[in-house]
């Protein structure tokens, strides 16, 4: 019940080369969203094949956690780095229709989905 | 919703940092889910909530952690002649602003940030900003639960969206 | 814990009913965590809230969920002078008893119940039971976070239960 | 984050006949102890081979918790029934040391060791 300790809020993977996988492990608000943004400018770079963001271990997100993937949605996109966001939980999902924002973004069920895509 | 038919509130004061958001969230979602909301409209409630203490806490006090916020919650335990529900009063002493100008980005044009009002449009049925005497906003958001077990209100019937709803008891 | 080091206290009201302990656990969790608890402590603290705040729902109020229970939680930050810690007062109207009578089971006589008086006083630093004026009980617990960056306290160096202490920075 | 319903809080598993699994499925408290005491006291009758209690998906537990479960055990003590407790957190099992209950139950690393012994 208590939250996950901030330090290992977000866990990075990297199943083959050039690929990254980054796994927020509790609820994203605005006193997480920065350790977020910060783990997504510290591996969202150029030359990047793949960036995938892991929601399945997120129940909650709020605004601030849908603009900091807005936000690395656009890098990703100057950097030509496609980026999946995969396993949305259903409260999360709810989340993004209520802010019309499931159009804008790659959403895929399951992180073999976005590696096979 | 009737005043007369409100249990006792549950007041909480706190202070304008995020760290309290969590302890927020659970408690206003653990009385949603006292008065008849689903796992997914407390969900949705506490969003609501969160939204309105980042946007006291981002615009209200420019990220001040160290000033006071209010908040009332009035749980309605459904009975005979009302539906269930809940209200949220959040109460500040930042700087005042008209109500007409707190409103939400065109959702069309997707950029960062802009979503907060309109997720607390969304989420409750009501929601009101009015200055307070003096110093500071004050927020009421309310919502009614819907009662699945009985027929649905005129006008709803035909929406077919809840299949809940239009079981009829 | 000194006064002035204090940061500004989280005051809840709520009743006494056990709806509300999720939400009052999770709200002492997070202030926990912030100060310098480590998750297994800030759950530990949250457990001796919920077993005070039980107490007074069966024993004070007799299990009454419409009564009032008052929490302040002063958080203090760690500074150069003071470790980090928490400070919870519980206030209610409920019956006063004695507080020499509030006291655990033998805990070798396994039995159900008898356990919460015990596992406060487990868990936090002080646990300290009195009559408020006029009319109910307040329960004032406290608990100083370590601080594993630095030389441990005199006193506490050679107990070896706690690795992280026994480090010398 | 919002609580499971506590409709669906306790789920009741039978691998095979005559063993029966109770799996809490959230926070163990005052307002939940109630329903857990209820679906053991209808599932742990004489006659039963074992019954085992998953509290792998527990979190937290209070001493209305703890009362539930010492009670159960003099049920099952009563009736015969072997009862292990199983795949308990951290945070649950720390519960049961300071309150000096972890040598009173049979508590077991997982569910095939309480079905093996
Ligand atoms: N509590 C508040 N105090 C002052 N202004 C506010 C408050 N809440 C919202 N606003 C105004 O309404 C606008 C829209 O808010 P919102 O939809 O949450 O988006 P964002 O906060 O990302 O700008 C804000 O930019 C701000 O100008
Ligand atoms: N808030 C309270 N008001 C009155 N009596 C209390 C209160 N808290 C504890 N007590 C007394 O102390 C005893 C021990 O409490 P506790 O260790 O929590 O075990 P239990 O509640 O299971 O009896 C209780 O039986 C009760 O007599």
């Amino acid at each position: 019940m208590a939250a996950a300790s901030d330090n290992d809020f977000v866990r990075t993977e990297s199943p083959e080369t050039g690929v990254v996988i980054l796994v927020p492990t509790a609820d994203i608000d605005m006193s997480r969203s920065p350790i977020l943004r910060s783990a997504i400018k510290s591996e969202l770079k150029p030359g990047l094949d793949r960036m995938i963001i892991d929601l399945g271990e997120v129940q909650y997100m709020d605004s601030s956690g849908l603009a900091t993937l807005v936000e690395a949605m656009r890098i990703a996109k100057s950097h030509a780095v496609p980026l999946h966001l995969v396993s949305m939980t259903t409260k999360v999902r709810a989340i993004f229709e209520i802010a019309r924002l499931d159009a804008f973004f790659s959403i895929k069920d399951s992180r073999q989905e976005a590696l096979d895509c | 919703m009737t005043p007369m038919s409100r249990s006792k509130p549950i007041k909480i004061e706190l202070v304008s940092d995020p760290m309290y958001l969590c302890g927020a969230r659970e408690l206003v979602s653990s009385i949603a889910h006292r008065v008849g909301f689903g796992d997914m409209e407390c969900s949705k409630i506490a969003l609501a909530l969160d939204e309105a203490m980042c946007n006291i806490i981002r615009h209200g006090y420019n990220k001040a952690t160290d000033r006071p916020i209010w908040l009332t919650i009035y749980p309605q335990q459904p009975d005979e002649t009302t539906y269930g529900g809940i209200e949220i009063i959040i109460e500040d002493e930042a700087k005042q602003v008209d109500p007409s100008t707190i409103c939400g980005r065109d959702l069309a044009d997707i950029k960062p940030g802009g979503l907060g009002v309109h997720i607390m449009r969304e989420v409750m049925d009501q929601v009101v900003f009015e200055k307070r005497n003096g110093t500071g906003m004050r927020l009421k958001m309310s919502k009614s639960a819907p009662r699945p077990d009985e027929a649905p209100r005129i006008g709803q019937r035909s929406s077919g969206s809840n299949p809940a709803q239009a079981r009829i008891s």
